[in-house]
């Protein structure tokens, strides 16, 4: 048996595995992914868009997947299982098993002519069963690897596909072996499936009703790449839906009838659905039937006003049942809670939020590695709260959904810590040193010549430009040396054939003619820098997203658009020039600005990986917020006992060096070398630091609601972290009624997010109330009970169970009144469900404030040069793929400071952060934007015009030359100054001004064109 | 219509003693409406059972004079959906037993018409007197 | 037999919102008229007023400069470089003769791939109402 | 196949054709059933509050009894009695604290610990005797004829005692296509018919009965098939009287057809064999063919 050895092993490559795969191997050190299914990308290549930016969800996929399968770190092998591990944390043994796919992977080219020839129709699993596919399959088009795989339940070994393919890569002797490795740790990412309702709640008619929908099948449904094309339609009859119906919670927060917990992603991804299905048809009728609408994250309250507000009707209430009508539409009966009227009313497409739930296979795993599963089946951290990436074994360590439901933010983050914890046990190991740049060709020849490669993305351009026409137009345009059209040119087989055809017919210059630069250049120049093209001297030409998708009505408008495209591309590529990789030394040093729960975990994670860290903590202790609360939800854990336990291991790690009382006065520099000024105050020191990364830990806090609530003319009405004080200090008094008021200053015009822990901690402090004041009357006003978290939904039905508080849900538009009358405080409110005004005389009126970013976020994010949003949260490179991560580079992000979040959330993304600081610091050296701006000294009069539009102040006049001087790391490659300068001494690589003129004077051929 | 809730008035005595005599912990109610969709006789109902449930958990007045807990018979189709597992049935049959208890029988076999006393199914006749007498 | 006449637009677009705008009109296939050409750059910041002459020498109808909305540049400041540059040259489009209604900018988020399509449906419009511009090349 | 069987009072008063019937097709299939001694009323209904504890006296007396008399299980046909006598046995199983209350206010020799079982004449036929040996019984196919089952509530629900998925059973679809019937379904298969409010709000129960029946007659149904004594009455006396009423069979009733016994066998009037003109044709049919 074959054994082979790895760093670490990664189970499972959906986005969070792929991630997990990433950092690490960024990291140099070797992965081994291990994915059970014949292509990676899990779950999330089946959704059409994401939430709440609607990002195309393959867009931003495809582009890691194909980084991991090229990744020379990673080893990837799919379609395979792991069956044992044996030995501990540093020198795991993993026995895995690869399944036989009977195609060769060597030879299968992709070309799909051997499922043509498959005469074995069998349901598309990709496609939730809603289409077929054969035996011999791709799992979908972006697959990696794009190698076929001959499912064999359903062969029926007829031969047909051997006899089509051309390679002979049909290997039906192949056999399934066994596998052994070594290696020093292990991320779980396997992810969740969602529940198909056969057996609960089979009075929504699931699997009966043709036009019953799972929530996963909708996005297929909805996918351009799905069964119809993207076009909506019912599967019944192939007509579009006039009428279609969301029902939320099916399976989910359900003692009967399915399961306890709140699935946490369904009411956002149902407001997806409806919201594009909107935009599909804007005259469909959109309706989601929900308990609580749960919209907590960073801007999800602004995109679920957004659907109510394109006229998604939201309608409070779970169905009863939901009978088929003789023309299979389906009428649905259900009780409108806010009016309290039971109606039955007909939909065309129904479609069930059903519930995450843990694959079934998560057990067999979950005993071969030895760690624990909960009673559902998910992977279990060892303390929930406090280590929520431990499994419950030591080396092995969990990402994304494999633990719960997660969405893809969250999910990214946690694979990113996971993949940080993961680095510690191998400590001590070698790691693989950064690659040198690959040689690059001579490029002799005084004319350029360039290679144009059209792609028809199977029917995706092809089916509405015609694309032979287009390719014989590009071999005419001048410089052109050769010109393939191809049906895929992303597929790893089409990368194959671009190299081949750059050696074979010496090009410099390569044009694909495909779809977007942004999801798939750096793909292409990947390729080109294989074949040693410098990645400058590629070009695309946007033929998809700009011609075949948008004019789809009329071929010949689309055909001459894409042929001017390719023209216009192909000029610029006569002018492009290859852009020198610049790499610069890093120092191996971190910055952790904020001492609370983040800031300390990202310090440790750091030290544990060998990284020196300089902590800064403004208020003279270590601990933020645990330092006023009093227990923490879950498991009821004084807050006292973590921040002693996270200030005890800050302590004991003498690779962090700790400024109390510190505050960041100036910041110069850039990622790999920034040079940051602490000053400790009044008599203490200002100390000058040199350190590669930044990570912001800045954490949060509570708006200033006086003059609202009744908050500050009274002192019985405080907000929950002052009762969170009293009850640390115990000095809550004997309160027999007490009002919390959820939402105060959060989800109105002023402050439209949702706090997002705001209902948990309600949660949390009603409990502690009762047992701070036993028998304490306690009323809670809500809008929506939007408790959040693992195991929040079960602790917040103990709590009901526990303490028995009244519920008042209570309208936004129409929020309650604290007013305090002869020395009594008096909160009126209309209860939504009772339809009753009801008057509450209270002796302690809590209320849960809004959350805001760091009230000194103004003054650092001048420093730090990044961005936040109205409230003062930091905002993210990208806020699915790259949660983590400030747009500028080398400056990292974790905690309240970028929404509000819980301990584990916040524990989980600090791990993250650190282990996206370390990927620089680890690898000791960065490289320079290459599309940086340069000076022509010569033309430069020095007159400084420039300068005030660079916003990075990378720009400075050289006072001994009289000219300006750019701090090559420092520019991003805007161009801003570049149209600035009145005597053209600026010009942008890649961007230069000949190049767009290039493309200017070529959109129509110049004047003569007519 | 305003409700004063006072500090003092809380003891809510007709919420403890339904609790008690069905059993169920009506706080843990959702407030779905699942119920009230389900049940076969809800618009016979003067106060669909979710209602019903809140009106008895913040101790409103006039419950124990509605007419939705007769309507009820037991069929446990709500109870089957009911997402917190409450058995809707139970309370009603508190609140029927509250009402006998308080103001007597509301049926006496004496007030049947003979007619239909012969032809009904023993069941039926059983059935309705334990579930409308003490 | 004459053809309708058909306005020709260059776009010049940010590669963070307007770019991505486009996109996302694509992958939504909001359907929009032909005759757009696009030329990215990284930043509206980048679009040099040259650029716009050239491009109506050349024979555009029209110019569309599309960047991120104001506040949400990726590079900070650049569309406000943009607009600012842009209120300059309208000035020096009127001393040319040249309707201002030819050179637009838009603010379009990569989310707005609706917005997108109903800015370059618009400009289309309006530019056949307009006719075409005869530039003379000096 | 010999079995303890607990009629209850319906049973011997407004429903002996459902004894009738099925005692003739048991006796065809091989099983006798064996009424206990000394039966007493089931309390019909099964008690949902904590306060008339006494009330599952009734029940349990009934099943203290089988065990006296040495039996383990015991069959019923009454929907109501085998939803009472399987509530009352559940809650001596998971709560026998309560029963020795009960007990203790009882005479001693009536104690009861849980171990016997509650069968519904139905689960005997689907899993003792099995759809199988029912389908080779059958003499008669009831192929023209176009039924729909009526479930109701006792069978089903609370599932804990259900015999059957609550939602979406199949039980009696399964039997009646064993017996070559059409069978046509719909969503108030399982909704309740109003049961004892007969008695005194029968306005409720005619809805419900009127609605379900115009459900089956929609889909092209030409009978109700079900099991309950009580639904029996309801769907027989409450359907509108404008407009021919659906008629309503026992399922003891429609098998005995299709093993083709006599309807005086199977205590169905004359009444009830008119109403149902593709078997009357079908009667005649055979009759021919067999005189040919
Ligand atoms: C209908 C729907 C809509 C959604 N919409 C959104 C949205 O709009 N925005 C958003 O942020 N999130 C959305 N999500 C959530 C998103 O899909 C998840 O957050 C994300 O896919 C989680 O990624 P993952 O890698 O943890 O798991 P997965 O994507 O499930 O990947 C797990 C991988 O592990 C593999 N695997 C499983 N078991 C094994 C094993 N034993 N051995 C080897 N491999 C194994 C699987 O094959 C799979 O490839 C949606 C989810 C659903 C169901
Ligand atoms: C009322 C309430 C109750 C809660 N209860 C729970 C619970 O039960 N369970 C749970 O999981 N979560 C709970 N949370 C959430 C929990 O508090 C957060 O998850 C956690 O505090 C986030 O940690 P953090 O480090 O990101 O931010 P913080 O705790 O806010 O820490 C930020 C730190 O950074 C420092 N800082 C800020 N700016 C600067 C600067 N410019 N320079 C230097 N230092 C700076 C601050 O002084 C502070 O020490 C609760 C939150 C609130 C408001
Ligand atoms: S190369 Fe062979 S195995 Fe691969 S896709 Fe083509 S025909 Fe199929
Ligand atoms: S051998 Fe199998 S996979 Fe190949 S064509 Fe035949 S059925 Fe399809
Ligand atoms: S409340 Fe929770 S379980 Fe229910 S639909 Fe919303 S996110 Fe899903
Ligand atoms: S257009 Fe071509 S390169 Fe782009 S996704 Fe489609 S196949 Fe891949
Ligand atoms: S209290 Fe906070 S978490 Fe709860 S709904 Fe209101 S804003 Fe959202
Ligand atoms: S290109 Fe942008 S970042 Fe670079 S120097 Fe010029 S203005 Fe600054
Ligand atoms: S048990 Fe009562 S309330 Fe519930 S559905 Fe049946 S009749 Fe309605
Ligand atoms: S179904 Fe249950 S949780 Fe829902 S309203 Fe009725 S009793 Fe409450």
């Amino acid at each position: 048996m074959e054994t082979h050895a790895y760093d670490v092993l990664v189970i499972g490559a959906g986005i969070s595995g792929m991630q997990a795969a990433l950092d690490l191997a960024d990291k140099g050190y070797r992965v081994l992914v291990v994915e059970r299914q014949a292509s990676i990308g899990g779950t999330m290549v089946r959704l059409d868009k994401t939430f709440p930016t609607n990002d195309c969800a393959i867009c931003i996929a495809a582009p890691k997947m194909v980084e991991l399968a090229r990744h020379p770190n990673i080893t990837l092998l799919t379609s395979a299982q792991v069956e044992q591990v044996r030995g501990s944390a540093g020198s795991f043994e993993a026995l895995i098993w690869r399944q036989t796919t009977y195609v060769d992977p060597a030879k299968c080219t992709g070309c799909g002519d051997c499922a043509r020839a498959c005469p074995v129709e069998v349901a598309d699993l990709f496609n939730g069963r809603l289409s077929t596919r054969k035996a011999i399959f791709l799992q979908f088009p972006q697959a990696v690897p794009a190698v076929y795989t001959i499912d064999y339940r359903h062969c029926v070994g007829c031969g047909a596909c051997d006899r089509a393919c051309a390679t002979g890569a049909i290997a039906f002797l192949q056999r399934a072996r066994p596998l052994t490795v070594t290696v020093g740790s292990i991320v779980v990412a396997t992810g969740f499936e969602v529940l198909e309702p056969t057996t609960l709640r089979k009075e929504y008619g699931y699997g009966r009703f043709a036009n019953v929908l799972t929530a996963l099948q909708y996005e297929r449904l909805l996918s351009a790449s799905g069964p119809t094309g993207g076009t909506l339609t019912r599967p019944s009859d192939g007509q579009p839906p006039a009428r279609v119906a969301w029902i939320q919670c099916v399976g989910s927060r359900s003692l009967q009838g399915g399961y306890p917990y709140c699935s946490k992603i369904c009411c956002m991804y149902a407001t997806k659905e409806a919201l594009i299905t909107l935009e599909h048809a804007p005259a469909t009728r959109a309706t989601i039937f929900y308990m609580d609408l749960r919209a907590y994250g960073k801007e999800f309250q602004q995109f679920y006003r957004r659907a109510a507000d394109h006229g998604v009707r939201y309608i409070r209430s779970r169905p009863a049942e939901v009978s088929e009508n003789p023309d299979q539409s389906l009428t649905v009966s259900y009780e409108d809670t806010l009016t309290g009227t039971v109606h039955s009313e007909t939909f065309d497409l129904l479609v069930l939020s059903t519930a995450i739930v843990p694959a079934p296979e998560n057990r067999r795993l979950a005993r071969a590695l030895g760690v624990a599963v909960d009673a559902h089946g998910f992977f279990e951290p060892r303390d929930p709260l406090r280590d929520p990436l431990q499994s419950s074994r030591d080396g092995i360590f969990l990402a994304g959904g494999a633990a719960g439901p997660n969405d893809i933010a969250d999910s990214v983050a946690r694979a990113s810590g996971a993949a940080a914890r993961a680095v510690i046990p191998l400590s001590g190991r070698q790691r693989v040193t950064l690659a040198d740049p690959l040689p690059e060709r001579e490029l002799a020849a005084a004319e350029p010549r360039t290679g144009v490669f059209v792609c028809s993305c199977g029917k995706n351009i092809g089916g509405f430009v015609d694309v032979p026409t287009v390719a014989a137009y590009a071999r005419e345009l001048p410089g052109v040396a050769f010109v393939e059209a191809c049906t895929f040119a992303c597929s790893e087989d089409a990368q194959r054939r671009i190299k081949a055809a750059v050696e074979a017919n010496n090009l410099t210059r390569v044009v694909v003619a495909a779809c977007s630069p942004i999801t798939h250049g750096p793909l292409f120049q990947q390729t080109c820098a294989e074949v040693g093209l410098n990645p400058g001297l590629f070009e695309m030409a946007n033929i998809r997203n700009q011609c075949s998708w948008v004019h789809s009505h009329d071929r010949r408008p689309a055909t001459a658009k894409a042929a001017d495209l390719v023209r216009m591309a192909v000029a610029r590529a006569g002018q492009l020039a290859p852009l020198p990789a610049q790499h610069l030394a890093v120092t191996p040093t971190c910055l952790v600005i904020g001492g609370g729960v983040a800031g300390m975990t990202a310090a440790m994670t750091l030290a544990d990986m060998g990284i020196d860290v300089s902590l800064v903590e403004r208020e003279p202790a270590l601990g933020g917020k645990l330092n006023t609360l009093a227990t923490l939800a879950p498991g009821d854990i004084p807050a006292s006992e973590l921040r002693e336990q996270l200030v005890r291991g800050v302590l004991q790690r003498p690779r962090i060096r700790l400024f109390l009382g510190a505050e960041l006065r100036e910041l110069s520099g850039h990622i790999g070398n920034f040079r940051a000024v602490l000053d400790e105050g009044v008599g203490g020191a200002v100390s000058a630091l040199q350190v590669g990364a930044i990570i912001v830990a800045t954490g949060f806090r509570e708006a200033d609601l006086r003059g609202r609530y009744g908050y500050g003319a009274d002192p019985r009405v405080i907000t929950q972290l002052e009762l969170e004080r009293r009850l640390r200090a115990g000095t809550l008094g004997a309160p027999r009624t007490v009002v919390m008021i959820n939402c105060a200053g959060s989800l109105d015009a002023e402050n439209p997010g949702c706090c997002r822990i705001g209902c948990s901690v309600a949660v949390k402090n009603a409990m502690a109330l009762h047992r701070a004041a036993p028998g304490v009357s306690i009323f809670m006003l809500y809008q929506d009970m939007r408790v959040y978290g693992s195991g929040q939904e079960e602790y917040f039905t103990r709590m009901l169970d526990a303490v028995g508080p009244y519920r008042i849900r209570y309208d936004g538009g129409r929020p309650p009144q604290v007013t305090v009358q002869d020395r009594r405080v008096v909160v009126a409110v209309y209860d939504t469900l009772l339809r009753e005004e009801l008057v509450i005389e209270a002796d302690l009126v809590v209320l849960t404030a809004a959350l805001h970013g760091d009230a000194d976020t103004p003054r650092l994010k001048q420093l730090l040069k990044v961005a936040t949003d109205s409230q003062g949260f930091y905002r993210e490179a990208h806020a699915k793929i790259r949660p983590l991560d400030f747009a500028t580079d080398g400056i990292y992000l974790c905690g309240a400071d970028h929404y509000p979040r819980n301990i584990p959330d916040t524990i989980a993304q600090a791990t993250g952060a650190a282990s996206r600081a370390a990927i620089p610091l680890l690898r000791g050296r960065v490289s320079v934007e290459p599309i940086i701006a340069e000076v022509l000294a010569e033309r430069c009069s020095g007159c400084g015009i420039c300068l005030p539009h660079c916003p990075y102040g990378a720009m400075s006049l050289d006072p001994a030359r009289g000219v300006v001087a750019i701090a090559e790391v420092q520019c991003k490659g805007c161009g801003t100054c570049v149209a600035a300068c009145p005597s053209g001494a600026l010009q942008q690589r890649g961007f230069t001004d000949g190049q767009l003129l290039a493309m200017i004077e070529s959109a129509w051929e110049g004047p003569g064109h007519e | 219509m305003s409700m004063t809730i006072r500090a003092d008035s809380q003891a809510n005595e007709l919420l403890q003693t339904v609790e008690a005599l069905s059993g169920q912990r009506l706080a843990a109610c959702y407030q779905c409406g699942t119920c009230a969709a389900t049940c076969p006789f809800v618009a016979a109902m003067d106060l669909p059972p979710d209602r019903l449930i809140q009106q008895l958990r913040f101790g409103l007045p006039g419950v124990l004079e509605r007419r939705a807990f007769w309507v009820c018979v037991g069929c446990d189709s709500c109870a089957e959906r009911c997402p917190r597992a409450i058995a809707v049935p139970r309370v009603m049959e508190a609140l029927r037993l509250i009402a006998i208890r308080e103001r007597g029988d509301r049926l006496a076999v004496a007030q049947l018409p003979a007619a239909t006393l012969r032809d009904l199914p023993p069941i039926a006749l059983v059935a309705s007197l334990r579930r409308n007498t003490g | 037999m004459s053809e309708p006449f058909e306005p020709r637009i260059l776009g010049l677009l940010c590669s963070w919102c307007a770019y991505g705008g486009a996109d996302t009109a694509g992958v939504s296939r909001f359907q929009y008229p032909a005759n757009i050409r696009i030329v990215r750059v990284m930043c509206s910041g980048r679009v040099d007023p040259l650029f716009v002459a050239r491009a109506f020498e050349q024979g555009a109808d029209g110019v569309l400069v599309a960047g991120c909305h104001p506040g949400d540049c990726h590079y900070v400041s650049g569309n406000a470089f943009a607009e600012q540059r842009f209120a300059r040259f309208g000035r020096l489009l009127d001393f040319f003769g040249i309707d201002r209604r030819r050179l637009r900018l838009a603010w379009v988020s990569a989310s707005e791939g609706a917005r997108f399509a109903a800015v370059v449906s618009e400009m289309t419009e309006e530019l056949r109402a307009l006719g075409p511009l005869r530039m003379q090349v000096p | 196949m010999q079995l303890a069987y607990y009629p209850g009072c319906t049973i011997k008063a407004s429903a002996r054709q459902h004894e009738q019937a099925a005692l003739a097709i048991l006796r065809a299939l091989g099983v006798e059933l064996r009424e206990m001694a000394e039966w007493n009323c089931c309390g019909v209904v099964h008690t949902l509050t904590s306060a008339n504890l006494i009330r599952h006296m009734a029940p349990v007396r009934v099943l203290a009894r089988l065990r006296q008399q040495g039996a383990h299980e015991v069959v019923t046909l009454c929907d109501m009695c085998f939803n009472t006598l399987a509530r009352a046995n559940l809650l001596a199983r998971q709560q026998p604290e309560q029963f020795a209350a009960i007990s203790a206010s009882t005479d001693s020799e009536l104690r009861y610990d849980g171990d016997a079982s509650v069968l519904h004449l139905l689960q005997v036929l689907r899993d003792r005797v099995g759809l199988a040996a029912l389908r080779a019984r059958v003499r008669r196919p009831l192929r023209e004829l176009r039924v729909y089952p009526y479930y109701g509530c006792k069978l089903l629900r609370p599932s804990t005692v259900g015999i059957d998925d609550p939602e979406i059973p199949t039980l009696l679809r399964d039997l009646l296509e064993a017996l070559g019937a059409t069978v046509i379904e719909g969503h108030l298969q399982t909704r309740c018919c109003g049961a004892y409010q007969a008695v005194d709000q029968p306005e409720l129960v005619a809805e419900r009965v009127t609605a379900t029946a115009a459900q089956a007659r929609a889909g092209g149904a030409e009978a109700i098939v079900l099991s309950c004594p009580l639904c029996h009455f309801n769907f027989d006396t409450l359907q509108p009287r404008n407009g021919a009423p659906l008629p309503v069979f026992y399922y003891t009733q429609v098998i005995g057809l299709a093993f083709g016994l006599e309807p005086e066998e199977l205590g169905l009037e004359t009444r009830q064999i008119d109403q149902l003109p593709p078997l009357r044709q079908r009667d005649r049919a055979q009759a021919k063919g067999g005189a040919a």
